[in-house]
This record gives structure tokens, sequence and C-alpha cells, in this order.
């Protein structure tokens, strides 16, 4: 039997890790805190979870290196974009 | 749906540490091109708010954080239910499979009444998609994913009836590991959206 | 190859696809007809225009115009004409066609009687007041 | 020919190659009469030679697809046609009424047309690409019924595949879409709304089924490629197809009085547009270069190939040019529109249906494939009009980015007429262009009259 999926004790801690990732980024809204190092912080959060998501709970760690670079590559794109228009609506 | 038509028991169990896609070919392209229209309308977003930034931030403001972690929550721990259901198929246990699936699709339904429950409260504020860009986007990207979430069910539902019917196996696993990575890319694009549209200003 | 890949798959994304892509597209029809009365001046939509509308269709004037900018792509747009032309400048235009330049473009004379007229610069009229998002982006069209 | 009652496809591609050469001669006109104004003035007005050549190149591709449907279903249901007898009589009645609606056109004021036709009755006249009289229009309708009822009999009694399912499916839709044609509210923005119901939602929606079906027979047949490979792929570009294209509808809806939400909905959709094409190109070539039998029909397999490319070309590239709404904005209604339409129209419609043609017409007339030298000849038509094609697809491309500048974005923006005159230059090269194509076009058609050496009989 393959063990794709994992242990239910590791897909358990990673689901602790992402609930406590929800709590921060909660925080951090309620906070008001802003600033494009807070942005910087809420995509590595939201990157972390996405890791979490993509790697683990959809298997892709044992998938071709081509989706290992594709599913994961797309946060990472969507997440400089948004960090950009961020950056390029600072006021200066 | 999904369910359906599984394939005949696939190739033998590959050789453990040979690379293999979790789920059908076909529903990861699927999955791309939503993604792909998901990261479209998100950078529509950053880049549109960057020219309304006042009017996005004040807008934000109006929206429920607490209700919207919670539904964060909600679909993490759906996913996560997911991948247990996987796992008991797995090792060979469907009906503790198909009761991690009841779990999660109470938790997908747990998210549409949530959500609902936003919607009537925004409309109430007189929130339409043409009352302010900002309103705009947020109905868009929201109710576009409540879609997926409503869609995601449907799967998920099938693949209820198909855990129950014992259709997967470790070694025909294709149709429930299909639907179950459909429903993490719901969760998975919420994990954008939700700071994004909500937290991010 | 390592991955599965099935036709009973790729069929039922396929058909679940259509289905959920085509039903958010009635939603946002359904969204679009209740916003319509905001923006498309329907409040203006006299017999008048209707009239007007019914010459503009069964003198094929789309085979040379652009209406909003949709249509034939030979003749000037005619959405905003009654703004850029006003309703005498149109009127006499129409009644002076063809100009019979020999080598310039042609305007058949569709021998329209004056209240055929007043019903086409109502269309048109109603036409240049719906809420087209600036469109075109000048008067020129 | 495996099923006899594939014969009655026969007329249907000569119909619908007669027709072709029809449009282009419209067509030449037309572009004769954007350089020399008052051409042929006042015998074939323009609005008059621009409704026939764009409702000649409908119906040509109608035939195409009836006649392809009609060779392809019994091969595909592995059983004869429910009745080729109500196929030749559709044949017929469609070929009659065609040719009377063209002759009402060309020998009526349209305005006449309109009153003889019951136009009063229910007004559906004069809406672009839809200017037929009502009653042609109801002929349409009863002719894809009684169409639909012949194709849909014969699937049902035979095997069903996923070609002759997605094939049905485009079909059906066509005809179902078509009745939005009869909805012609006083309401200018609903009218322009559900008109893009039919013209969108055809060409970028259920026409693809149609192509892709086409497509993936003849790449079946002329590679040898298991059927199940092809037929998986083709439920994948499809589903890619449908998924951009049926919201992508919203990018005719930036300026027709329709909200602004669907300035940002159709942007991000019709921006992915794109990928289907760009599949199907990638699927063709590597479907040839996987095949598993050399087909003496190498012409056929250039029209699939060509097929992919020009689709993506023309459709994918050209679309995506001009479909964000901050480009849109200002090309909307430009020539540019009118670059994108010859290409996309000619890459994947007009293509994929001679492509059918290439491969079936020679097994109609008994053989696997045509002689070398007619081959040759065919190769020569499908680089001719393909080349000229891409000319006709720059050049006003050039005129309309001219237009544009001078009339749009200027400082001092030109009348209409002035700017023109301006972009004149362009439009003498597209006319020159237009006679490069109708010279392929008559290669083309030589093709069929070459002998030489006849392949063997069985494909």
């Amino acid at each position: 039997m393959s063990s794709l999926h994992g242990s239910p004790a590791r897909a358990t801690w990673l689901w602790l890790l992402l609930i406590a990732g929800t709590l921060l980024t909660l925080a951090i809204g309620e906070e008001g805190a802003a600033g494009i190092g807070i942005v910087a912080l809420l995509a590595v959060i939201s990157q972390i979870k996405g890791s979490v998501i993509i790697l683990d709970y959809m298997a892709l760690r044992h998938a071709p290196l081509l989706w290992r670079i594709v599913v994961p590559g797309w946060m990472i794109a969507v997440w400089s974009l948004i960090a950009i228009a961020y950056w390029s609506g600072l006021p200066r | 749906m999904l369910a359906a038509d599984t394939p005949l028991p696939s190739l033998d169990t590959p050789p453990a540490g040979t690379p293999r896609l979790a789920g059908d070919l076909a529903i990861w392209i699927f999955i791309l091109a939503e993604l792909l229209a998901f990261g479209a309308f998100f950078a529509a977003y950053a880049f549109t708010r960057a020219h309304h930034i006042e009017l996005f931030t004040h807008e934000q403001q109006a929206l429920n954080r607490i209700t919207g972690a919670i539904n964060t929550m909600l679909l993490l721990t759906s996913s996560y239910f997911v991948v247990r259901a996987v796992q008991a198929a797995e090792r060979s246990a469907p009906a503790p499979c198909a009761r991690w699936l009841v779990a999660a699709i109470a938790c997908g339904v747990g998210f549409i009444v949530i959500k609902l429950h936003e919607y009537s409260a925004a409309f109430e504020r007189g929130v339409t998609l043409s009352s302010s860009p900002f309103h705009m986007f947020y109905l868009s990207l929201t109710f576009f994913h409540f879609m997926h979430v409503l869609l995601g069910l449907v799967i998920l539902s099938a693949l209820w009836l198909g855990a129950r019917a014992g259709r997967y196996r470790p070694n025909d696993m294709n149709g429930l590991e299909s639907g179950a990575a459909y429903w993490h890319m719901v969760d998975l694009v919420w994990l954008v959206l939700f700071p994004l549209v909500y937290v991010i200003h | 190859m390592s991955g599965i890949f099935t036709k009973a798959m790729a069929r039922n994304i396929f058909y679940g696809g259509t289905v959920f892509f085509f039903l958010l597209f009635l939603a946002l029809t359904f969204n679009t007809t209740r916003e319509l009365p905001q923006r498309d001046n329907r409040a203006k939509l006299t017999p008048a225009v209707a009239a007007g509308k019914k010459l503009w269709e069964t003198n094929n004037c789309i085979g040379c115009h652009t209406l909003l900018g949709e249509g034939a792509y030979f003749a000037p747009e005619l959405g905003n004409v009654y703004k850029r032309r006003g309703p005498e400048f149109i009127k006499a235009w129409i009644k002076a066609q063809p100009t019979g330049v020999p080598g310039r473009r042609q305007m058949p004379q569709f021998h329209f009687s004056d209240a055929d007229l007043d019903n086409l610069v109502e269309f048109l009229k109603y036409s240049s007041e719906i809420n087209t998002s600036n469109w075109p982006p000048n008067i020129e069209g | 020919m495996q099923y006899k009652t594939q014969a009655v496809a026969k007329p249907y591609f000569i119909a619908a190659i007669g027709l072709f050469v029809g449009q282009i001669l419209f067509g030449l006109i037309m572009g004769l009469q954007y350089v020399i104004g008052d051409f042929l003035f006042p015998a074939i007005p323009f609005n008059i030679a621009r409704m026939v050549h764009t409702n000649l190149l409908i119906v040509w591709l109608l035939f195409g697809f009836m006649g392809s449907a009609y060779y392809l279903v019994p091969e595909e249901s592995e059983t004869e046609l429910f009745s080729p007898k109500l196929a030749l009589v559709m044949f017929w009645i469609f070929l009659v009424a065609g040719a009377l609606t063209v002759v009402g056109y060309l020998a009526l004021p349209y305005a006449t047309l309109a009153k003889l036709t019951g136009n009063d009755l229910l007004a559906t006249m004069g809406r672009e690409f839809l200017e037929q009289p009502l009653i042609t229009k109801v002929g349409i309708v009863v002719v894809a019924l009684a169409f639909l009822f012949n194709i849909t009999m014969t699937v049902l009694k035979g095997r069903k595949t996923a070609i002759s399912m997605v094939l049905l499916l485009g079909l059906w839709g066509l005809a179902v879409f078509f009745l939005f044609s009869f909805y012609n509210p006083d309401n200018l923005v609903l009218d322009k709304f559900y008109w893009w119901w039919v013209v969108h939602l055809w060409v970028e929606g259920v026409w693809e089924l149609i192509l892709g079906a086409l497509l993936a027979f003849v790449l079946i047949k002329v590679t040898g490629v298991d059927r199940e490979v092809i037929e998986k792929w083709l439920y994948v570009i499809i589903t890619l197809t449908l998924v951009t294209g049926v919201i992508g509808t919203g990018h005719h809806y930036y300026w027709i009085g329709t909200p602004e939400y669907w300035q940002w909905w159709g942007s991000v959709f019709s921006a992915l547009e794109p990928i289907p094409f760009f599949a199907m190109t990638v699927f063709a070539f590597n479907m040839v270069s996987r095949r598993r039998r050399e087909h003496p029909n190498r012409a056929a397999t250039l029209w699939a190939l060509g097929t992919g490319v020009m689709s993506f070309l023309g459709a994918g590239l050209w679309g995506f040019l001009h479909t964000l709404a901050p480009v849109n904005y200002y090309t909307h209604g430009t020539q540019i529109t009118a670059a994108h339409g010859h290409m996309a129209f000619y890459g994947a419609y007009v293509m994929v249906v001679l492509c059918m043609i290439s491969y079936a017409m020679p097994i109609l007339r008994g053989r696997a494939a045509n002689s070398d030298k007619a081959q040759v000849v065919e190769m020569w038509g499908f680089w001719l009009m393909t080349v000229a094609i891409v000319f006709i697809t720059l050049f006003l491309t050039g005129a309309g980015i001219l237009q544009v500048w001078l009339q749009r974005i200027s400082a001092t923006p030109l009348s209409y007429m002035a700017t023109q005159d301006q972009i004149m230059v362009f439009y003498w090269l597209r006319e020159w262009t237009g006679v490069m194509f109708l010279i392929g076009l008559v290669v083309y058609i030589a093709s069929f009259f070459i002998g030489g050496d006849k392949k063997a009989a069985t494909a």
C-alpha cells in the first residue's frame, strides 16, 4: 500500500498549524495593522498555509516535478502581483 | 458525478517512490484553469485597489472579519476531514471514509450558511455589483468562490455515495482523489481571498 | 506514465464544468437584467424611438455604420451622432444622399418621409443617452 | 466509404465550396468599395455587399457542418444514416431558400424585402449577421430541426462515441441559441445583449464543440492514434473552451449599456480564451507526431494542423490583443475587430470545414486519397489562402492601429472619414491580398479536377 496521503497524525498537526495561521491573520486584521511589511507577513502566512494544502493535503509532494512547480508557483505569482500592486499604491 | 465512472482498476500499485499525481490529470487541468481565473481576478482586485485606496480601505471596514475567519477555519477543517477520508480509503476502510466525508460536507454547509448571512447583511447595506469598485470585487470574488463551494459540495456528496458503496480502494482511488483535489483547490483559493479582501489595507 | 487520465473523468468534468459556468453566466445575466433600468435609458423609450429603431433595421443601416461600436466599419459611428451633429444636420444629411462625389463612399437615398426622419432622430437621441461607460473615447466616435 | 448513406455529404460539400466562392467575390467588391467609394453604386451598395458576404459565410459553413455531420455520424455510429432521403430534401430546401434570400438581397431594396417577407409580424431583420428575412429564419430552424432529428436518430440507433456526442451537443446548441435571433426588443441594450447569445455563444461556444469534434475525427483517421487518447483530450479542450468562453461573452458587454462589472468578468475570462486554442494546436501537432500510420491523404493532415495554428492565431492571439477592457475602450468598433474576425473565422471554421472536405471528398469519390499531383495543388491552395488571410489580418491590424491613434487617442482627433482617408494604403494592400486569396481558392478548387494515380480505395 502506498502512503501517498501520509498519516492521520501528520494531517492533524498540519491542521492545527493551518488554524493557528488563520487566527494570526485574523489578529492582524482586528489590530488594523497595515503597511508593506504586514502585507509581506500575510503573504508568508498564506504561502505557508497554501504549501500545506498543496504539498500534503493535495499530495503534490509525491507528484512529478512539473506539478510541484506549477501549483505552488501559482501562489507565489499571485502574492507577488498583490505585493507589487500594494507597493505601487503606497503614497510617495 | 466524479465518482460515477471510476476507471477499471488502474495500474498495479506503482513501486514506492515513483512520483504520482493524486487524482485524474483531467481534474488537474481543470484545477489549473480555475486557479488562473481566480489569479487573474485577484490581480485585478489588487491593482484596482491601488487606484482607489481610500475607498477600498473604508468599505473593507464594513466586512465582518470574524465570520470571515470562521469560514476560513471551516474550509480548512473540511479539507482536513477530506484528507482523513482519503487516508481511510487508502487503508481499505470505506465506513470511516464515508463518515469523514459527511463531516467535510457539514463544514462546507456551515460555510454556505455563514456566507449567506454575510450576503444578506451586505445587501441590506445596499451593496451591489455596481455600487462601488470595492463592492464589485467583493461580491464577484466571493460569489465566484461561493459557487465553487456549492459545486464542491455536489462533488463531495457524489464521493460520499461512492464511499458508501465501497467504491474506493487502495488500488482504485482515482475518483476520490480527484474530488478531494478539487475541494482542496476551493480551500486554497480562499486562503488568498480572505487576507486579500478582508484584511489587507 | 505515473498519472491517471481517464475519458470518463474528462467527460464528467466537461459536463459538470459546462453546466457550472453556464449557471454562473445565467446568474450574471439575471443581475444584469435587474440593473439595466438604471443604464439603458428605457424611460425615453417612446413609440417614436421604437419606430425609429425599426427604420434603422429595415434599411440595414448596420451594414455600413456602427451603433455603440457594433456593426460594419465602413461609415461613422452613430451611437453618439446626435450629440456630434444634432437633429437638423442629421435630417438634412440623410435627405441629401447620395452625394455623388466621384470616388467617395456613397450612402443610398432611402426616401424617408419627414415623420420617418423625426423617428430616426428620436432613436438616435435615445441611443446617445444610453450609459455606455463613457464610450466612445471622444465625440468623433 | 464505409456506409453508403455517407454519400449525402457530397452535395453539401459542393454547395459549401460554391457559396464560399460567392462570399469571396463579394468580399472583393467590398474591399474595392473601401478604396473606390462609389464602385458599383447604386447597384450594390456596401451594406448589401456586406450582408451577402457575411450571410454567405454563415450559410456555407452551415452547409459544411451539416455535410461533415452526415459524413461523420454514420461512420462513428457504425450504422447507416436514419434517413438519407430527408437529408437530400433538406439540402435542396436549404440551397433554394439560401439562393432566394441572396437574390432578394440583391434584387430588392432591403426595406421592400422586409415588407414582403413579414417583418411587420415579427421584426427580426436588420441586425448584423441576422439580416435574414423572417421566413428564411424560420426555414433555417426547420432545416436545422430536420437535420438534427436525422442525425440524432442515427446516433441513437448506433454506437455512441465521444466525438459524435460532442458534435451533437454542438449542433443542438447551434439550433437552440439561434432561437435568440427571434428576440428583438425595442430596448437597444437588451437587443444587443441577447444578440450576442446567438453570435458569441455560437462562435466562441457551441461551434467550437463542432470544431473540436470534426478535428478529432480527422485526427483519428489520419494518424491512427488511439480513439481513447484523442477523445479524452477532446473533452479537456472543449471544457477549457466553455469554461472561458461562456463568461467570456462579457467582453462584448463593455460599452453597450450593460453594467460595468462586465469589464472585469469579461476581461478575466476572455483573457483565458487563448488557452483552449493553444491546447488545440499542441494537441493536433502531438497527435500527428505520434501517428501510427502514414495516411496517403497528406493534404487533410495539413488542413488539420493549419486549423490548430490559425485558430490559435486568429481567435486566440488576435482576440486577446483587444479583449481587455482598457484596450477595447479604444479599439472597439475599429478595423482591429475586422482583422480579428477575418483570421478567426478562417482559422477556426473555414479551415476545419475544408479539412473535413479534404479528408472526406476523395473517399466520397471512391479513393482513399487524391493523387500526389492533386494534393500538391490542394496544398498550394492551402498556402495561398492561408498566407493571404495572414496578410489581410496584418493590413487590417495596421489600419486599425492607425485608425485608433488618429481618431481616438490623438489630442486633435480626426473625424471618421478624415481618418479613413489616412489609412487608404492599408485598404489597397488588403484588397490585393484579397485577390491573392481568390487565386488560392481557385487553385484549391482546381485540385478537385486533377487526375493522376489514385490511391487505393480502402482507407
